[in-house]
């Protein structure tokens, strides 16, 4: 049995994960959900819940989870519960809520948007990307505080590069 | 005169030189892919029967590069190049380049190529044609006040286009005569860096206008006709994305209209093979002329699919210097199409392209479904060419039922890795004016000022991806939790490590 | 009366439960899956709403079980079941058991069913609404004499068939009076083992006859229509694996006569849903009525593609108490559609199942295809059912473009793992009189008396295979020898191997 | 560089594989043909030779190289050139031409109709197997002598297991 909370950069759930008699089943809210979890490919899976058919896909380069449900994704960050009680107790923010920005593609910076220490609001456009000739913007990922800027006005990044930083 | 064409050389990459070599094959023709060093296993390369590279990355060190094209061409003895969209589609001096080296170019000749190209001189064109436009300089513009009088007669609100223009660059709605000059001089020296030409000219501004454009076909022997309309209003920074055939709002009687319009300048400038009239539609339903695209497009499965016609292979019977296969009596439209081009891209963000492999590719099929695709399962949408992945294309007796078959298409369509436009899809068939067939070219900012709310996920779509997400890791941790027992019993020092692993999870 | 349906549970599995799983999604029904234990990962189970299991391995074990169905539909509150074809699809007592329990199930009535389902029964219905009919003996034969007698009125050859028979058991063709009882005993012996059911008849043996069929539709308002005719003449072991229609020899007036006959003894027997009437056709193209298949058939997409309509919409509207969307006038068939059967077979050897992993497996797509598929790449290709993988449907406005579309789209289809009959269909796509249309029950042996050997791979293609073991081989010792190598340093007894691999190959 | 014998059941041929400046060749009858094999998944290739593009592949499961290409799978086995010169002349048959027959699925032999030491033809049938609920035609792979019967009538066999082997 294992007590875990799942949490996005705002929400969270809390479930409880148990098997009997070969049986795995999901807790929520004190509801017991019947799982049947089946490994397709490398990082795909067939997920059947109470019935309902899935088809789930986990990209393994993202740091903690991110889940590929029909045509939507998001990330995920599971933790023991436990563990993350005490963690707020402590007041430890964890790693999704902390939240990078992350250059989605190789390009040019040729635009920012805001400054260290920032109040921005989620989707509120941060940045502007040159790349695949196309000047992109950049948005907050989250409404939060802007901790640090990790690029300067021409530089030329990579994918995965961080760019800003969350406080 | 009659062309041997055996063997056809794809100018091209992605889904339309997928789709020009299927229309190769389905001709017993000889299909060859050209690629980029990036491209070397790309689906246009496995599909052909033939395969040269082009050594280089960039469009501009490969695609692009005429001479390396032309020079394959000859040492494998392709008697005929497609040039797809996009590239060396619409570049009258490949075209030209073709003829000199005694190869087919599939597209019209030069001087068409060049004069429809050329905006200004297309509108002189069109008029001559007896085409409707929209009121406009009959010129472009020199002289500031003399500009000025020219606004004034059109009426405000006047639109400021580059004459060799396109995707919106040198572009300027003007509102009233005092933000006039300003604009005028930002959009010219706009046009000019991104064209190299700075011209401009001014057209009267048509309120929330719908995208209606006449899909055309001309032989050498002189018959031309038109294969009804397509209409693509829904865009995004002036570029398609959702399109259909035929229109909500076309009747019969409006078809003949624009269709013999379309007719009458391709009449006019001696076009041939497969090309696009374009026309913007006002609400009282009067048309005006755009521009012609001297080239298969992008939408073009939309028509093959109402008409039954294949227009890749009519491409190559002109080329031949065959007559068309039909007439205009034999064009009946039965039934509807729409096409959803899947860009991996982020909708919510701004429509940004997104990179990186597809770890799981799965495209819908069934009745009613086509898909003209560019990738399979396992490759990597690369980050120097467009990030369009497929188009997928549903058909059915009524709009009705291409539209409820486009949902079902769109929600079987699995794509695991980079995020696509799918959801964004979704959204817009599921829309009540879209659904009611009120649309115009301002469809996704009237529709969804905050397209990242609307695309948000469901409560319970996100609670299963979070089960989902504990399930999975439950399953990883037993079988690190199994491994770090044994290799505890063994001494080794991952035990510390189980233990930290449900602090933070990297997999 | 109309019935709400919501969900529907689909007793079926393979391409056909992801048929209806579809025809389900586009009328915004939820899909309901069942399985079993092989079947967990089945495509069916991925693309349906909901899935339940079976807890079982054979048919026998899972989709014949009626009361786990049943149950299943209860606990899930699926409103109507889908039977898809096969299995419990022509079962009367499944019928009955499902309106026992207020499931719809969507088919015709059990008494329609039960009453159709014996060939003897139907063949006296056909008689009573008119129906042409091969002569044949009247009844079931008892006395052997009196058989005698009436097969010598017919006329040699005869046929003696199964009254309850399917699939060529208990049927033998007699060419004359002297070996009449001796077959006549055998046929019934091998009913009785295969049916539980001795009883037989006597009918004409028709030569070289074309298998002709009629798709009718029928709605519970006394509208019946027929949808035209599909040819599925090619056949091996009395299995249809061809089809097309329209059939290249039924002219506007055949079809209307058989499209009457067809409607007429849907009306004589309270015909109700989706039903097939199959004829036999001669070469004077007579036709006999042969029996009433009382389900949607495998090749109901070629009726699909060229009428326009969703036959599984269709079905789910009559079974909802509504209207046909469509009369008689409204079916008008539009170019030409061909299905080829994609299975797991080796036809080289006899058409024998073939069972394995689909290690690569890539379907065609793009312009004028359609694909009916049961499985995705990585699948297994089960033991225990049918070896069906997929339907491959062209389209064209002509037959001869339907088949040159279906060349391109078999030379496109990958499967690696499992042989198919992939080169199979290709050899009768490029048959000569194939495309002349030229067709009978007895095309396989006709055309192709040495199959194996026409089979056989073109001296190009194996050389090309040769080359790639050749290259593989290569690559794969490299690594082997680097390894070797690396491990050889280190003093591992490796060396010896690396030398061994030169010999014979395990990988 | 090296040379090597490929062979299927009754054809065989030379070749010799080399690379030259990162380009590799293979030669057939003294004409060279440039060669690009990459990798595309566990077991499937693209290969251009000459410019043809061809999607290649090899299952690993046989003892030796079964290629697919285009609809069509050949069994081959490769070997070093000398190697086999040197087998030929000491009389000794290599694998693919010893050829066993093997069951194709699981199933039930419910009739043989060759007995040891026979010759039989290629694609002569020589057992007949109930699976799938139907009869199956077992055929000969080749022509050749029958050394030994492996299976009794109404013996039930899992797949892959060989029934009859060839002298």
């Amino acid at each position: 049995m294992k007590k875990v909370q799942v949490s996005t950069a705002d929400k969270s759930w809390d479930f409880v994960i148990r098997e009997e008699d070969g049986q795995m089943l999901i807790t929520q809210n004190g509801s017991d959900h019947p799982v049947d979890l089946i490994r397709l490919g490398q990082s795909r899976y067939s997920l059947i819940i109470d019935g309902h058919s899935h088809e789930i896909g986990v990209d393994g380069s993202f740091d903690g989870y991110r889940i590929f449900n029909g045509s939507r994704s998001e990330k995920f960050l599971v933790e023991d519960f436990e563990l993350a009680r005490i963690k707020k107790e402590a007041g430890i923010e964890d790693t999704v809520k902390q939240l990078n920005v992350i250059a989605p593609m190789p390009g040019l910076i040729i635009q920012i948007n805001c400054s260290e220490g920032d109040e921005v609001a989620q989707n509120q456009p941060i940045l502007v990307m040159e790349a695949m000739k196309m000047e992109n913007d950049i948005k907050s990922p989250k409404t939060g505080t802007i901790k640090s800027i990790a690029v300067a006005l021409g530089d030329s990044v990579d994918k995965g590069q961080v760019l800003i930083e969350f406080a | 005169m009659m062309n041997e064409i055996n063997k056809i050389l794809i100018a091209n990459r992605g889904e339309i030189a997928v789709r020009v070599a299927r229309g190769c094959h389905n001709c017993g023709i000889t299909a060859v892919a050209v690629y980029s060093d990036p491209d070397r296993t790309a689906f246009h390369v496995r599909v052909s029967d033939e395969a040269y590279p082009l050594d280089g990355i960039t469009s501009a060190e490969t695609y692009l590069v005429q001479e390396k094209i032309i020079e394959i061409a000859k040492s494998c003895k392709a008697d005929a190049i497609h040039p797809g969209y996009g590239f060396l589609a619409e570049n009258a001096g490949f075209a030209r380049l073709c003829a000199k080296n005694n190869i087919i170019f599939i597209g019209p000749s030069p001087e068409v190529i060049k004069l429809l190209g050329d905006k200004l001189e297309a509108r002189v064109a069109a008029i001559k044609a007896g085409l409707p436009l929209a009121p406009a300089s009959t010129q472009d513009i020199e002289d500031i006040p003399k500009a000025k009088i020219e606004a004034g007669n059109i009426g405000y609100p006047v639109l400021i286009k580059a004459a060799a223009g396109g995707g919106g660059k040198g572009m300027r709605i003007v509102n009233d005569e005092d933000s006039f000059e300003a604009a005028l001089k930002m959009a010219a020296s706009e046009a000019k860096s991104a064209f190299g030409d700075g011209r401009v000219y001014i057209e009267k501004y048509i309120a929330r206008p719908r995208h209606i454009e006449i899909q055309i076909m001309a032989d050498t022997h002189g018959n031309v006709v038109h294969l009804g309309e397509r209409e693509c209003s829904i865009q995004r920074r002036h570029q398609k994305v959702i399109e259909e055939s035929p229109s909500a709002v076309v009747t019969q009687d409006l078809r003949k209209r624009m269709g013999d319009a379309a007719i009458s300048i391709a009449r006019a400038t001696g076009y041939v093979g497969a090309g696009t009239v374009e026309f913007l539609v006002d609400e009282d339903l009067n048309f005006y002329f755009l521009e012609v695209n001297t080239r298969l497009q992008v939408e073009h499965p939309v028509t093959e699919m109402v008409t039954g016609f294949d227009l890749v292979k009519e491409q190559i019977r002109v080329a031949r210097g065959h007559k068309l296969s039909f007439t205009q009596e034999d064009v009946v439209q039965r039934g509807h199409a729409i096409e959803c081009r899947i860009y991996a891209e982020d909708a919510a963000a701004g429509f940004v392209p997104c990179t990186g492999k597809l770890a799981a590719y799965q495209e819908p099929a069934g009745p009613g479904v086509r898909i003209d695709s560019g990738f399979l399962a396992g490759d990597t949408i690369p980050v120097y060419y467009d990030p369009l992945i497929a188009k997928l294309v549903t058909t059915g007796r009524t709009r009705e039922t291409a539209i409820k078959r486009m949902i079902r298409a769109l929600n079987e369509y699995i794509v695991h890795g980079v995020d696509t436009t799918i959801p964004f899809n979704l959204l817009v068939m599921e829309n009540e004016s879209f659904v009611s067939g009120i649309l115009s070219t301002h469809f996704i900012e009237d529709e969804f000022p905050e397209l990242a709310d609307s695309l948000s996920h469901s409560e319970e779509e996100l609670e299963i991806s979070a089960m989902a997400a504990a399930i999975i890791d439950y399953k990883q941790h037993s079988k690190i939790t199994a491994t770090a027992n044994k290799r505890a019993e063994t001494g080794s020092p991952w035990k510390l490590s189980g233990r930290v692993s449900g602090l933070r999870k990297v997999w």
